[in-house]
């Protein structure tokens, strides 16, 4: 295994002490339970945004802490939600009156965890909303499933919350804004390798140099298919069908166009990415209004991509032109 | 003899340490068909179970319970966390103020803790879930105890139970869980949490060999 | 290999295809010569900022092209410092009158093609300045060697003078910012993998599973020496000892620490290493009053990292904190 | 026989596919102590002067090299591309206007061209660069001429002192390029840059076989 940690148990630790370090100016970390709080928190009469998972998709959820996005994130163990207390404490931190939002991927575990934290704040007359981001289209959904995975929505969704929330506009008009990204925010991603979890000190999977997995999540774990490697345009092409054709888009809608690394993948591939996804958007006839390309939600050093799409309109590009203040994405201030 | 309250204890200290033994087996498993982390998670949990030894040591076995769920609530995380919290919270609720444990008292923990797994999960039997090992071993002691067999001939029914509805999610695709988004190709592989059930079952057999 | 790209020989032009869609509110990209430039360029009475370099650095040059930053960029096949003809030709798409400053990295191609450049410009009648980052505290120097390389320094480097010229000061002056910064930055970096050039298809370098390489550029070559694998507090001392002793640093100074990471490096790696660093900086008294982590100045897919630390004084602080709006760095608009 | 432009032209072309031929072994060598582009990088620039061919091919030979230099500029990049592009542009100026080139013309154009890339490059013999391979080449070569030897016998000796300059370059420790950033790891190892003027030069022996 070869990583610039110490010892796998200090990995998250460590990680948030040099997150305090760094952006003291923007976050407060908080040890035990571990949350990082926007630094001028609890912002009164302000909806507050949390939400949290597990560790290892860095900079998501640590790093959109700050003014014009999250109020708090709840880092778990490396690929494991976090626990009730985490979030009941994050919770407590950042309430400013005016009720707080859990934004929750779609996991069992993540969902769990959340609803026993926000069964906990509300018995302490903490007003608390709740919304499941699942826009995996690799995972095929059904009603006796866990679901889609929740992925790329999911940070759109807290740029999108954040903004609202410091519109100073109503918990329920804030989680809308949530319910609104979960309902038209589409993903699908892929790996070239594999991702090795500090503690287990080997790839979770093996993949041969001439393979790859499509239909991945976010945890390291096995796509839905082993192929074949292919080119970028293809692997893009295979990513871009079933996003465009899940979704009720159609010629002249607006999009926000989302390509995001998986941790070990350059920069440099990522926009031979977009512009192939781009491509492909605008054949469809979908108008690619704002984009993002970076590694904003990844699987420790995974080298792949995923591709988010997620329908804007006048509400979503003013939300998403707001400023933003955090260590991983900044504008406008 | 009934379970008494240093039995419960000595179960504990025996489910940390086949956890700890089994902590690679069970991760891989998880590497398989989910995201390589249900070993690690439960050897926290339960390393965290035994730092709190000394508080629990002279407490009756629904307080023992109690804090175990509470702890491993607020350490395992995952699917793992709340599943095991609530088994435990809710084995404690029934068991609250006893200082020893009949067979039928056990049988009344088990169901309470399967039933606040099923609620919290919403899974059934079949899903590929800890359900699968959990649902029969509970099922197969009520009827050894319904036949007047003696606990610990119960018990090990239960765990044998447990070790066969463990091995039958093998063949199952996966419908909760992590595993459910491997779709087809979660077949072929045993479910981790269904294993770690079986481990804890089988460890109340080891121990409470001599009750009655 | 395994990489997101189509054929090797297209991707410097897919990629920049790729940065074409996806910035054009902010650049416009020349192909044949290939460059980058800000989207008003030239800028009228203000002395424009270039540098250029081998592609697979990304995202530098071309990411910091924009308001507040780099005036234009060149960018070169993967690995290959860019030709004197595309070098003139964004220096003449720049020129807005008042001269134009040539940041160059310290290797013999790069100041060969600049050079040039900087010879045709001035023959047309463009006035050009050029100074040349040489920060690498691993590379021994000497009157009869290439001396050290350009690294992470560049990257602030570039940042400090597209602040000044936007504040409307002389080439000279501009210029004078570049050399105080080559002056007063040190870096040095290491590599847990090697990286593949893609029209070579295999890694440039061997790197047995418990080995690294210490001392390393940014081109993927080895370093001076390789050691066994150690842990990443030991590494951050092994990369920290040797800059902060090169530096006439004392007590008391202010410094900006920049966390680099090589490219195939995840973030949340990238924060226990600022972590050692930061303890390291002041540990010897030095003050860190900026920051910098991310993966800014890159070798492909390399696992690794690369630390920087510049002296601040007033003038740099205010230099650092202007607004910024590339691409790839982003503050205060 | 003086070398006509025709052979010159077909020297060229003779570079181009040697250094098609030899791209993966330059970039390997390039790969041990450079950054593992040289080969593409000269290929890249020698099919782009192929692409040139059909406008030089009625031109002299100072054009003829003077195309070759600016295409070689603008496409190579690196340290290559000014240094090869260099030399090209001196051997064109000292050939300017001529339609033959006898052995002494060579010599002085072989000359200025090693002069440009020693302006250039600023490296002496032993830096561990291409100097190594043009220099010896560059004084047997007129040596030979000197000696009185027909022009395909002083290419001969020409072509093989740069083998054995660029052999010299294994052992030294690099003070130029890219190399001396490895230190002493650099010693062991070929120069890629003379490997390159080698071939270039040995090219030049094989094609120009019957001049005089
Ligand atoms: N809905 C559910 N109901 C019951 N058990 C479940 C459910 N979802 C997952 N599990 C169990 O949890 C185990 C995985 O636990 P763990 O790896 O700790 O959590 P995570 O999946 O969050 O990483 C699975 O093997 C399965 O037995
Ligand atoms: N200062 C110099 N003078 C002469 N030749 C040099 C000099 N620096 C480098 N070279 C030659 O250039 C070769 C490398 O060329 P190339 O790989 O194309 O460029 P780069 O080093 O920029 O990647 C070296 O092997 C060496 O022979
Ligand atoms: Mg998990
Ligand atoms: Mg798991
Ligand atoms: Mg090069
Ligand atoms: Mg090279």
């Amino acid at each position: 295994m070869k990583k610039l940690i110490n010892k796998p148990e200090d990995v998250v630790r460590e990680e948030l002490e040099g997150i305090a370090y760094a952006h003291s100016d923007l976050v407060k970390v908080h040890f035990d339970p571990n949350f990082i709080v926007r630094a001028d928190a609890p912002v009164q009469g302000k909806v507050a945004v949390i939400s949290g998972g597990g560790s290892g998709h860095e900079p998501m959820h640590g790093g959109f802490v700050g003014m014009g996005m999250l109020d708090a994130a709840c880092p778990g163990a490396v690929f494991t939600s976090p626990t009730p207390d985490q979030m009941l404490e994050a919770t407590k931190a950042v309430n400013g009156g005016a009720g707080v939002l859990h934004i929750v991927k779609n996991y069992t575990g993540d969902i769990m965890n959340f609803e026993m934290a926000a069964d906990l704040a509300r018995a302490e007359g903490i007003e608390v909303e709740a919304v499941v981001i699942d826009d995996d289209v690799a995972v095929k959904d059904s009603l006796y499933t866990a679901g889609r995975r929740g992925v790329g929505t999911t940070v759109l969704a807290e740029k999108l919350c954040g903004a609202a929330a410091e519109q100073r506009r109503s918990l329920k008009e804030v989680a809308d804004v949530c319910r609104k990204a979960k309902e038209l925010g589409r993903s699908m991603g892929m790996a070239l390798t594999s991702c090795t979890v500090p503690h287990v000190g080997k790839p979770t999977f093996d993949l041969p140099e001439d393979q790859m997995e499509i239909g991945i999540g976010i945890h390291g774990e096995p796509g839905r298919t082993r192929l074949p490697l292919k080119s970028a345009d293809e692997i893009v092409e295979m990513l871009m069908e079933p996003i465009v054709s899940d979704l009720p888009y159609k010629a002249g809608d607006e999009v926000l166009l989302f390509v995001n690394g998986m941790g070990g993948t350059p920069l440099i591939e990522l926009y031979i990415v977009y512009r192939k996804a781009y491509e492909i958007a605008t054949k469809h006839g979908l108008k690619v209004v704002r984009n993002l390309i970076g590694s904003y939600i990844t699987s420790l050093e995974m080298a792949g991509t995923s591709i988010t799409l997620l329908k804007m309109d006048d509400d979503f590009l003013k939300l998403w032109d707001a400023p933003v203040k955090t260590p991983g994405l900044r504008w406008g201030v | 003899m009934p379970v008494s309250r240093d039995d419960v204890l000595a179960w504990i200290t025996a489910i940390a340490s086949v956890l700890a033994e089994n902590k690679n087996y069970l991760t891989e498993l998880d590497a398989a068909i989910g995201d390589a982390d249900h070993g690690a998670n439960m050897d926290r949990g339960f390393k965290a179970v035994m730092n709190k030894m000394p508080e629990i040591r002279d407490k009756d076995i629904g307080t023992i319970f109690k804090t175990v769920g509470m702890t491993l609530l607020s350490t395992v995380g995952g699917a793992g966390g709340p599943l095991y919290g609530t088994l435990f919270l809710q084995a404690g609720m029934k068991t609250a103020g006893k200082m020893e444990m009949t067979a039928q008292d056990w049988a009344e923990a088990l169901e309470a803790a399967l039933n606040g797994v099923v609620m919290r999960g919403k899974a059934e039997p079949g899903d590929k879930t800890m359900v699968d090992a959990l649902t029969p071993a509970l099922s197969v002691y009520k009827q050894a105890i319904a036949e007047g067999q003696p606990l610990h001939i119960a018990l090990q029914r239960s765990a044998e139970a447990a070790r066969q509805g463990m091995e039958s999610t093998i063949p199952l695709v996966a419908r909760k869980g992590r595993a459910s988004y491997l779709g087809e190709r979660s077949a072929g592989h045993q479910d981790p949490g269904a294993t770690s059930s079986y481990l804890i079952l089988n460890a109340a057999a080891q121990t409470w060999k001599n009750s009655a």
